[in-house]
């Protein structure tokens, strides 16, 4: 993070931002996004945001893979008690969820992640007791839920961001 | 006109509009230099003002309107800015409002709270650039430039008269302004077009089973002009408005009902003017009807004021009524008359509103309060502490001042001699009476509403002004500065001198009348106008 | 309006599908929004609409318009992107402003004596 | 499709009346955005109804008109949204100073009626 | 030539010198005197001058040109009957000024007094010399005025400002009155000029007009001149200065309405109406004057009376409608000023030197001021009508016409014996007015001890004295050929013989006139003590004019509140119900007279998707309405509902920029609503539960239900008509065909915008600056009512549940609340500047533009604001709007100014293809330069207002001091 | 052939969404609570942005996708001030 190129991992998404918004990958744009990235970098720079690193490993992919097929599948379960279970009351409720991630950027893409899936609703985290409150549609075992998670988001969450 | 001089069609849209942007650039302590900045371009509106009267008022030649064709694109394409002899008038009588407005203000009133010269400077733009533009939508867009305006200013100096006057003045003219909007667009759904010149063109053409539809549209933009205008039943925000506001801004006020008049005034002789038919009948009488009933409930009103703000208030109301009614009695003898006795009204209304404050003045004084007493800790005040009393010289023998002044107003008001009301009352009268053939008991009426009005002015600014001034009172010695005295002697000196020199006025008014009365004029030289270039610049 | 690009039939039928499919999956979830009982139940109801019928219609539209185009129009990712980045964020506000309202409610019912006994507790 | 457009703009028109006359000046506002609604419609139609042709047009000559929908109400609406937008915003803050110096939200400063 | 200039002089020097005296310090009252003094002289020199050149029927003309379209000019006219009065005018005044200098207290503004006196006296000159009815009426109201300043004078005493204040009302009413009589001559005439209606008396007495115009000129004359009904405003005049009663009521403002009767004899009189109207009114007042006059205990109140009386009979004799009694007429309104002037400056000094002016207080001063009892006998026995005295002579006329035949009506009968009568009442009051004044035993008790006026002071009384006696002695060689002159002028070849001798013989009127004098002494001797104890005049003195006018003045007033109250309003609600009833019938009259009517064009398909968002849409906006007064916030989002479907519907409808515009407005104004909501009470429960509602309120709710309806299908009615119809042939096509080749933007709305309507944008966004401008200083000074100020109940409950628990700092559930959602927002930030800029930069080509940019990147602002908080995104962003705004404003006025320097006119484009090395061929414009002004505008103006509003709640309020809180609980 | 099944295949995918939008409205106008309304809110906003994605997809214009991208980017603002103003009773502290 030199002083010169402030975030120099947001500068080429942003210039990647503008290319899409663009559509184009003709010099112009490229110079003109450049130009633009830079303007908003300095914008966020201003907000003295966290200090954030991203260790590239395999990490990323699996996880991606991951998110993806458990949203699949939780689309549909999430689907089925909506169109089928009529009158039974679901066992839906609250779990305390412990973490042991700390980095802010991990705990947002964790709850982006939680929120992204249906069933599973990031509530409110609690920094002092390192924990995150979770209401769950579907309750039906706790602790394997609070497992599923750590073992499956968390672990490599903190590989990418810790 | 031509090369540099051209471009002075639009100045007095321009110039308050670039000052004031540049005013914004400086903070609030630099508020000597923002006096500065806002008299002199004041004083260059007068001027330029001045300037375009002349110009559109050549010796002996049957001028054309002067247009200007905004980014250079033909009428009716693009918009267009008209100065005839009648809009240069009005262009004037604004520069010569806003010129004693702003020099009394300066008195104490801009720093009853901030941003006062900004917001001053772009009332004059709205108020010039309705007056000068040719477009119906840009009419429009200039309506909300000095409403929003007029928002800003009427609360100036705060406190909860005018929190109150002002929610209700900014509820009703947001609801007019979406009525002007429905107007505008049922008229281009039928025309296809904007620009005033071009309607006119076009009017004519429309189908029978479009009239509908035209006509309605023409009609509530009729009602939201009377809303400004202040016609009975549509009026009754205009006197507690007024008199809530401060009073260079109330004296600065007086002119807005006038844009009402004028764009009824501009409209109806260029759409429904000859010709048009019913629909010209139909306008007259409601004008007519309403003018009457406007000029009764502005009298009802002067007789039952409590005070001098209301009253004056009420006055402009019956101003309002007088215009409406003259103008909607369709008598051509009588359109120069109403537009004399339009300059005259405006001038003293404004005088009064500025008169009335030193004379009410004493014991408590709420603005001197509000601006020593922020309300919330973390205000700035310092820069009004720093140039107290710089200018404010008290001026000597202030009561025969301000008396004598008081009378000028009396007199002006209530149409009675030495003043231009007289003459301005009397030419109305006499013009409704000139016709050759009977008299309607419409007309009558009139006559009849004007007279009372004009004894009920006398009858309450009688009672008042004994009051105010020849009653003695406990009150503090009565306080006049010179920044105060001088814009009311201004204003007043003018009403002396269109008394005075009422024969020269009263001939520019009628050649003014004449020009607005030839629709084909305005129309030819709108829509012929030159461009500068053979379409913008070629590639 | 009926009315349709002019595709190719393969594309058609792909895109066709996509689009129905992802028009039902956000219906389904927002009948759920309909149907779900409490409000932390309906929380989780339109992420169906976020999520999968979002991706459907994304990249029906991508694929749409890639072909209409003649070259890849990937910008249908950024509204992924940030639907995805953005969902989160009000259900979270959104979701914790209902507990603290919902605990000050069952607080005050406590003190009145009109708590009902099936309630269900809510985490403090 | 004219009724149903007409239709809406009729009762957004007819809400916002309903607001605008009530006591309280919240409901004003609310009423004041509503009509601005219908008008903002009620503009754009005086160009007629077109689907599918906005007034974006191919670069270089010879444009046909009757391709696109009329552009000139829109730039109509688009002034028009922006001075809703600046007058409500306007209001609201001449509401809130209202309520602080009279004590009430109701439009006259003083309750009179419930 | 030689004769006109004097003329004019004569006619301005008055102003003048009351302009020079306005100007004197208040300490000079010689100087002002003299200069009064000296104005009143020369003006007679040049008067007596200008005497030769009007024997015979000779006019003097003098015409300025003021007002030509209108008929008016100044017109200057003396003949005989303005040579008399004019005469009159300045002759008095001039002694009039001599005895006001000494009458007049030093302590006085003396400098005032006299600028208002020779104000008053040109406009009296004004008014005769007038050649101009218009003219006549326009000096006319300036007597009302001067002689209101003028009554007013001491106006620190409350009865010298009710009697200025009756006096200017009657009289300026009767002036209007006068006014439109005279528009109405104007009218059957044609013109104002008086020789030109002086020479049409039959066709004015033919025309229809007459009869309105002769009323409303008698009801002038008379107020000015006192007669009754309006002679009350006389008596209460005498609260001014003595000379000021002294001239204003004996010798000018009174003669006034004489005058004008005099002037208009010739056109008017002669007619049924007339003859009745005059003598009528006359007869009564000179009877109700004179019986009234018996009563006063006040010296000046007598004379009022006196004075109300004698112009009575002067009016009564124009009224007889005989040229004999024209001459009658005039020779008495000499004859009267001279005494009655004499008379009131007597009654002033004795004013002066005793300090009363109560009769029965007053007694045996003729040893005290022997000069002035002589002098004040004379004039008094002058205006009893004693022979040798010009009253007699007058009144001796007037008694010879009483007899006369004239209508053959009542009047005609009962007129001699009414006569008598009054003229043995004058002898009464005179009687009593020298007897108790002046005989009878030494007075007691007076204020000051009397004695002899100062001789200066006594002159003016000596000469007019002096002039009663001579003319009553020698009327043919002194008053004779003026009056002839005067005569003369109105009358020309119709001029009567008349004789003004002294003796007629032993005929009728003689007796009459002994009979009158006898029969007022028999009567003052017998009723000379209960006079004393009357409080006011039997029978007439009911007639309170005073009262009546004072009652009729707070009649008006409450009546016109009670009428204002009926037909105004001044609560909003009530408005804008009116506004829409009239803009619902405004717009529907049309359609009612044209038939409602669809056009023929082919409907569109409905489209089901779009008909459900309608559905949707439609029952947000119901449900807002229902909502909105409990459920302020349901209401709100109730409102994105609708605005959401509205801005598909712009999508739908071709309008993508519209859309886009209305979907980050809708965003911003949701927050905007949500700012204020915060500042806004917590509403109350429902008063009135379930649907029992008063039936006002049901009434209400239910017209205002009617008035929804009505404008809601009004507007769909009209909507549906205008879709039905095929477009006409509209301007539009213009900007379609030049966007691209010639202002090269394929984005035809935003070519229009920045382009081709260019300048409604311009004042669109300063309608915008504005607005910001506005909030910024109407918050400044905001203060939130009281139970406002607290934070909101949620922070203070969360407050204080970090406050209870030991490991949590007060501000943490907040911190914790907003934790991870920060993150996520201030990503946003760039991101949403980039898609700023973009669609900024596109808006030529494509949706967009600088509007829909300033206002995303105000929303990535405000999201910032909202994740951190005021104070701590402050600290990091400096953000300054309001120069944002300023740049913005000159940014666009500049560009469009730039194209000044090309000779083009404002806002005019520059636009060419460019061709870049990187970039290809790419048009740059000069508008995308504006474009950035209204970008910048917009970021700021946002700002500003979202700002401004979001500082209210971290401002720390004042204690309010006690006047504010009196001021909250009024 | 297609073209027309790919039409109506779209119409009813917009039905569909407008009948998801009702849904979504229906709890924004039922409650009970305000934040079952914001969540409508929410929800509405999403439904409409898949349907002018599909309005896209029909008419083959890209200008949709604009629209649907300000709802992507900048509709949460809304919805987050109002989850703020019913946590801390005022958007911006």
């Amino acid at each position: 993070m030199s002083r010169r190129l402030p975030h120099p991992w947001l500068i080429a998404a942003l210039v990647l931002l503008w290319l899409l918004f663009n559509q184009s990958l003709s010099p112009g744009h490229l110079l003109i996004g450049t130009l633009v990235a830079l303007i908003a970098a300095k914008g966020l720079s201003a907000l003295r945001p966290l200090p954030l690193r991203i260790r590239l490993s395999s990490a990323i992919p699996r996880l991606a893979v991951i998110v993806l097929v458990d949203i699949v599948r939780s689309n549909l379960a999430v689907a089925r008690i909506v169109l089928f279970q009529t009158t039974r009351p679901r066992a839906s409720g609250f779990i305390n969820l412990p973490l042991d991630m700390r980095n802010r950027y991990g705990l947002a893409m964790l709850a982006i992640i939680i929120t992204a899936t249906p069933g599973t609703l990031w509530m409110r985290y609690d920094p002092a007791q390192r924990s995150v409150l979770i209401h769950v549609l579907d309750l039906i075992d706790e602790d394997a839920l609070i497992t599923l998670i750590k073992n499956r988001y968390e672990r490599l969450l903190m590989d990418i961001f810790e | 006109m031509s090369g540099w001089a051209a471009h002075l069609v639009i100045a007095p849209i321009l110039l308050p509009l670039v000052v004031s942007a540049a005013m914004l650039l400086f903070d609030e302590r630099r508020r000597k230099l923002k006096r500065w900045m806002s008299f002199a371009t004041t004083g260059a509106l007068l001027a330029i003002a001045i300037i375009l009267l002349r110009a559109t008022d050549p010796y002996g030649v049957a001028a054309a309107p002067l247009v200007y064709l905004l980014g250079d694109w033909p009428a009716p394409f693009g918009i267009v800015l008209v100065v005839d002899r009648l809009s240069a008038l009005m262009l004037l009588l604004t520069s010569v409002l806003g010129f004693t407005s702003l020099f009394y203000s300066m008195a104490r009133w801009d720093r009853a709270g901030p941003r006062f010269h900004a917001l001053f400077l772009l009332l004059l733009m709205g108020v010039n650039g309705a007056f000068l533009t040719g477009d119906i939508f840009n009419l429009f867009v200039f309506f909300e430039v000095l409403l929003a305006a007029s928002y800003g200013l009427v609360l100036h100096g705060s406190g909860t008269d005018r929190a109150r006057a002002g929610l209700h003045y900014v509820a009703i003219n947001v609801a007019t302004s979406l009525l002007f909007l429905i107007g505008v667009s049922l008229i281009y759904s039928v025309t296809g077009t904007l620009n005033m010149a071009d309607l006119a063109a076009r009017i004519p053409l429309v189908p029978r089973e479009d009239l509908m539809l035209l006509e309605g549209g023409a009609a509530i933009l009729g009602i939201a002009f009377l809303v400004k205008a202040g016609m009975w039943p549509l009026c009754f925000w205009l006197p507690g408005t007024y008199a809530a506001a401060a009073p260079p801004v109330a004296a600065m006020f007086a002119i807005l009902s006038k844009v009402g008049i004028y764009v009824i005034l501009r409209l109806t002789t260029l759409l429904f003017g000859d010709g048009a038919g019913r629909a010209a009948d139909f306008a007259d009488e409601w004008m007519l009807f309403g003018g009457l009933a406007t000029i009764l409930y502005g009298t009802l009103g002067v007789l039952s004021s409590q005070t001098l703000v209301r009253l004056a208030g009420h006055y402009v109301l019956i101003s309002t009524g007088i215009l409406l009614a003259a103008l909607g009695t369709g008598q051509s003898t009588v359109v120069a008359a109403a537009l004399f006795y339009l300059v005259s009204s405006t001038l003293a209304v404004s005088a009064f509103y500025l008169i009335i404050e030193p004379i009410g003045r004493g014991g408590e004084d709420e603005v001197a309060q509000a601006i020593a007493e922020p309300v919330f800790e973390d205000e700035y005040i310092g820069a009004l502490e720093e140039e107290e009393d710089e200018i404010g010289i008290a001026i000597p023998a202030t009561l025969a001042v301000l008396g004598g002044g008081f009378i000028f107003c009396a007199l002006l008001l209530s149409g009675l001699p030495p003043l231009s009301g007289f003459i301005a009352k009397f030419a109305i009268i006499d013009g409704l009476l000139r016709g050759d053939g009977a008299v309607p008991p419409t007309v009558w009426a009139l006559i009849t509403l004007i007279i009372l009005s004009g004894l009920a002015t006398v009858v309450a600014m009688t009672r008042a002004g004994i009051d105010l001034i020849w009653t003695p009172t406990e009150r503090p010695q009565l306080q006049l500065s010179i920044v105060e005295a001088i814009p009311i002697g201004i204003l007043l000196a003018l009403c002396l001198a269109l008394m005075v020199q009422a024969g020269a006025v009263m001939e520019y008014i009628e050649r003014a009348a004449r020009t607005l009365g030839d629709a084909a004029l305005y129309t030819s030289a709108a829509l012929d106008a030159p461009r500068a270039g053979d379409g913008a610049i070629a590639p | 309006m009926i009315q349709a690009p002019d595709l190719p039939a393969w594309a058609a039928i792909i895109v066709g599908t996509l689009v129905l499919l992802g028009a039902a999956i956000t219906l389904t979830g927002s009948v759920g929004l309909l149907r779900l009982g409490t409000f932390y139940q309906r929380a989780h109801a339109p992420t169906l609409g976020t999520t999968a019928g979002m991706a459907c219609i994304l990249v029906a539209s991508a694929l749409c318009f890639s072909v209409l185009q003649a070259r890849p129009v990937l910008h249908e990712i950024l509204i992924a992107l940030f639907v995805t980045a953005t969902t989160p964020v009000t259900l979270m506000l959104l979701a914790r402003a209902a507990l603290y309202r919902d605990r000050e409610e069952q607080v005050a019912a406590e003190a009145a004596g009109t708590r009902k006994k099936g309630d269900t507790d809510l985490p403090a | 499709m004219e009724m149903v457009i007409a239709l809406a703009i009729g009762i957004l028109t007819a809400s916002g009346v309903w607001l605008l006359l009530r006591p309280r000046t919240f409901q004003v506002i609310l009423g004041l955005s509503f009509i601005s609604y219908a008008v903002n419609l009620f503009i754009l139609i005086t160009g007629r109804l077109r689907t599918d042709a906005p007034p974006i047009i191919a670069k270089g000559d010879g444009v046909d008109a009757s391709l696109y929908a009329d552009p000139l109400p829109q730039a109509l609406v688009l002034t028009a949204i922006v001075i809703a937008f600046a007058t409500t915003a306007l209001l609201l803050v001449m509401l809130l100073i209202s309520r602080g110096l009279t004590g009430t939200d109701h439009v006259d400063g003083e309750d009179r009626d419930q | 030539m030689f004769e006109e200039w004097p003329l004019f002089i004569l006619f301005v020097l008055p102003f003048l010198g009351s302009l020079a005296a306005a100007f004197l310090p208040t300490w000079a009252r010689n100087a002002a005197a003299g200069l009064a003094g000296t104005i009143a002289v020369v003006g007679l020199a040049i008067l007596i001058a200008l005497y030769p050149s009007l024997s015979g029927d000779g006019v003097v003309r003098e015409q300025i040109q003021w007002l030509p379209s209108l008929g008016l000019n100044l017109q200057i006219r003396l003949d005989g009957l303005a040579w008399l009065f004019a005469f009159l005018i300045l002759g008095i005044g001039a002694l009039v000024v001599l005895y006001a200098r000494y009458y007049m207290s030093p302590a006085d503004p003396v400098p005032r007094f006299f600028s208002f006196l020779l104000a008053f006296m040109g406009s009296m000159l004004g008014v005769v010399l007038s050649g101009n009815l218009i003219q006549l009426v326009f000096f006319w109201e300036l007597t009302s005025l001067f002689s209101f300043l003028l009554i007013g004078y001491w106006h620190h005493n409350q009865s010298a400002r009710d009697g200025a204040r009756i006096a200017l009302v009657v009289t300026a009413a009767g002036g209007v009155c006068l006014l439109v009589g005279v528009l109405l001559l104007g009218r059957i005439v044609g013109s104002y000029d008086l020789d030109t209606i002086l020479a049409s008396g039959d066709r004015i007495r033919a025309n229809g007009l007459y009869t309105p115009a002769l009323i409303l000129i008698l009801i002038g004359a008379f107020t000015k001149s006192a007669q009754v009904p309006f002679h009350f405003w006389l008596p209460h005049a005498m609260a001014a200065p003595t000379p000021v009663s002294s001239y204003l009521h004996s010798a000018t403002m009174v003669k006034a309405g004489i005058f004008v009767l005099m002037r208009l004899w010739p056109v008017l009189s002669g007619t049924d109406e007339w003859y009745l109207f005059v003598t009528t009114t006359g007869l009564a007042t000179l009877l109700v004057g004179a019986w009234s006059a018996i009563f006063q205990q006040d010296l000046k109140g007598l004379l009022a009376y006196s004075t109300i009386s004698h112009l009575g009979l002067i009016t009564l004799l124009l009224g007889l409608g005989s040229p004999l009694a024209l001459v009658a007429a005039i020779f008495h309104t000499v004859n009267h000023a001279t005494f009655k002037a004499s008379l009131f400056m007597a009654a002033g000094i004795i004013d002066h030197e005793t300090g009363t002016r109560d009769l029965r207080r007053l007694s045996g001063l003729y040893r005290a001021m022997p000069i002035t009892a002589t002098l004040a006998m004379v004039a008094a026995a002058a205006m009893a009508g004693v022979p040798l005295l010009n009253g007699f002579l007058s009144k001796e006329m007037f008694l010879a016409e009483a007899l006369a035949e004239h209508s053959g009506t009542y009047i005609d009968e009962a007129l001699p014996y009414l006569a008598t009568v009054a003229s043995a009442f004058a002898v009464l009051y005179s009687l009593r007015f020298i007897h108790q004044t002046f005989f009878g035993p030494p007075p007691t008790d007076l204020p000051r001890v009397p004695g002899e006026a100062p001789p200066w002071m006594r002159l003016p009384v000596e000469i007019l004295v002096l002039a009663c006696l001579v003319v009553g002695v020698l009327p043919t060689l002194t008053i004779g050929p003026y009056l002839a002159t005067a005569v003369r002028s109105i009358l020309g070849d119709q001029t009567p013989a008349y004789s003004l001798a002294i003796w007629h013989g032993f005929n009728r009127p003689l007796m009459m006139s002994l009979v009158a004098l006898v029969g007022g002494t028999i009567l003052y001797l017998i009723y000379r003590k209960p006079l004393n104890e009357a409080k006011s005049s039997p029978v007439v003195g009911r007639l309170k004019g005073r009262k009546t006018f004072e009652a009729v003045m707070s009649a008006i007033v409450a009546g016109a509140r009670a009428c204002e109250a009926v037909v105004g309003t001044g609560r909003l609600q009530a408005q804008l119900r009116v506004l829409l009833c009239i803009a619902l019938v405004a717009g529907g009259l049309p359609f009612v007279h044209f038939g409602y009517s669809l056009g023929q064009a082919p409907g569109t398909l409905v489209d089901p998707a779009f008909a459900i968002v309608w559905l949707i849409g439609g029952a947000c906006a119901i449900g807002a309405a229902w909502q909105a007064k409990y459920h302020r916030l349901a209401a709100l989002i109730l409102m994105s509902g609708s605005g959401l479907a509205t801005c598909i519907t712009f999508f739908w409808l071709s309008a993508p920029d519209l859309g886009i515009t209305q979907l980050l407005v809708e965003i911003v104004t949701t927050v905007l609503l949500l700012l204020g909501l915060r500042w806004l009470p917590k509403r109350l429960p429902e008063m009135w539960s379930g649907n029992r509602w008063p039936p006002s309120v049901l009434l209400r709710r239910s017209s205002d239900l009617a008035i929804a309806i009505a404008a809601g299908l009004g507007m769909a009615a009209i909507a549906y008509a205008i879709m039905t119809r095929p477009p006409p042939d509209s301007i539009s096509r213009y900007f379609l065909e030049r966007s691209y080749t010639e202002a090269g933007g394929t984005n035809v709305v935003n070519v229009i915008l920045v382009d081709f309507r260019g300048f409604d944008t311009l004042g669109e966004i300063t309608v915008l600056c504005i607005v910001a401008l506005t909030v910024f200083s109407l918050l400044r000074r905001f203060r939130p009512a009281p139970e406002s100020v607290k934070a909101p109940v949620q922070q203070r409950v969360q407050n204080a549940f970090d406050d209870a628990h030991a490991d949590r700092k007060i501000g943490d559930t907040v911190a914790d609340y907003l934790a991870i959602p920060r993150i996520m927002m201030e990503i946003s930030f760039p991101i949403i500047i980039v898609f700023a800029i973009y669609i900024l930069l596109r808006g030529h080509d494509a949706p967009g533009g600088g509007f829909a940019a300033g206002i995303a990147m105000s929303i990535a602002i405000l999201i910032q604001y909202m994740a951190k908080g005021a104070r701590q995104v402050e600290a990091q962003l400096i953000i300054r709007p309001l120069r944002w705004i300023g740049i913005g404003l000159l940014l666009a006025t500049v560009t469009g100014a730039g194209a000044w320097l090309l000779g083009y006119p404002f806002l005019s484009s520059y636009f060419r293809y460019v061709d870049l090395p990187l970039f290809g061929t790419i048009p740059v414009a000069s508008a995308l330069l504006f474009d950035i002004g209204v970008f910048a505008l917009v970021v700021g103006a946002t700002v500003v207002v979202l700002i401004a509003l979001a500082h209210q709640s971290i401002r720390v309020p004042r204690p309010s001091r006690p006047a504010t809180d009196k001021e909250e609980g009024a | 052939m297609t073209g027309l099944l790919l039409a109506l295949a779209i119409t009813a995918a917009q039905v569909l969404l407008g009948f998801a939008m009702a849904c979504a409205a229906w709890r924004l106008a039922q409650g009970p609570r305000a934040q079952d309304r914001v969540l409508g809110l929410d929800a509405l906003y999403v439904n409409a942005m898949l349907l002018l994605l599909t309005f896209g997809i029909q008419t083959g214009r890209p200008l949709y996708f604009e629209a649907a991208l300000v709802i992507a980017l900048l509709g949460f603002a809304s919805t987050v001030a109002l989850a703020k103003f019913l946590m801390r009773g005022e958007v911006i502290e």
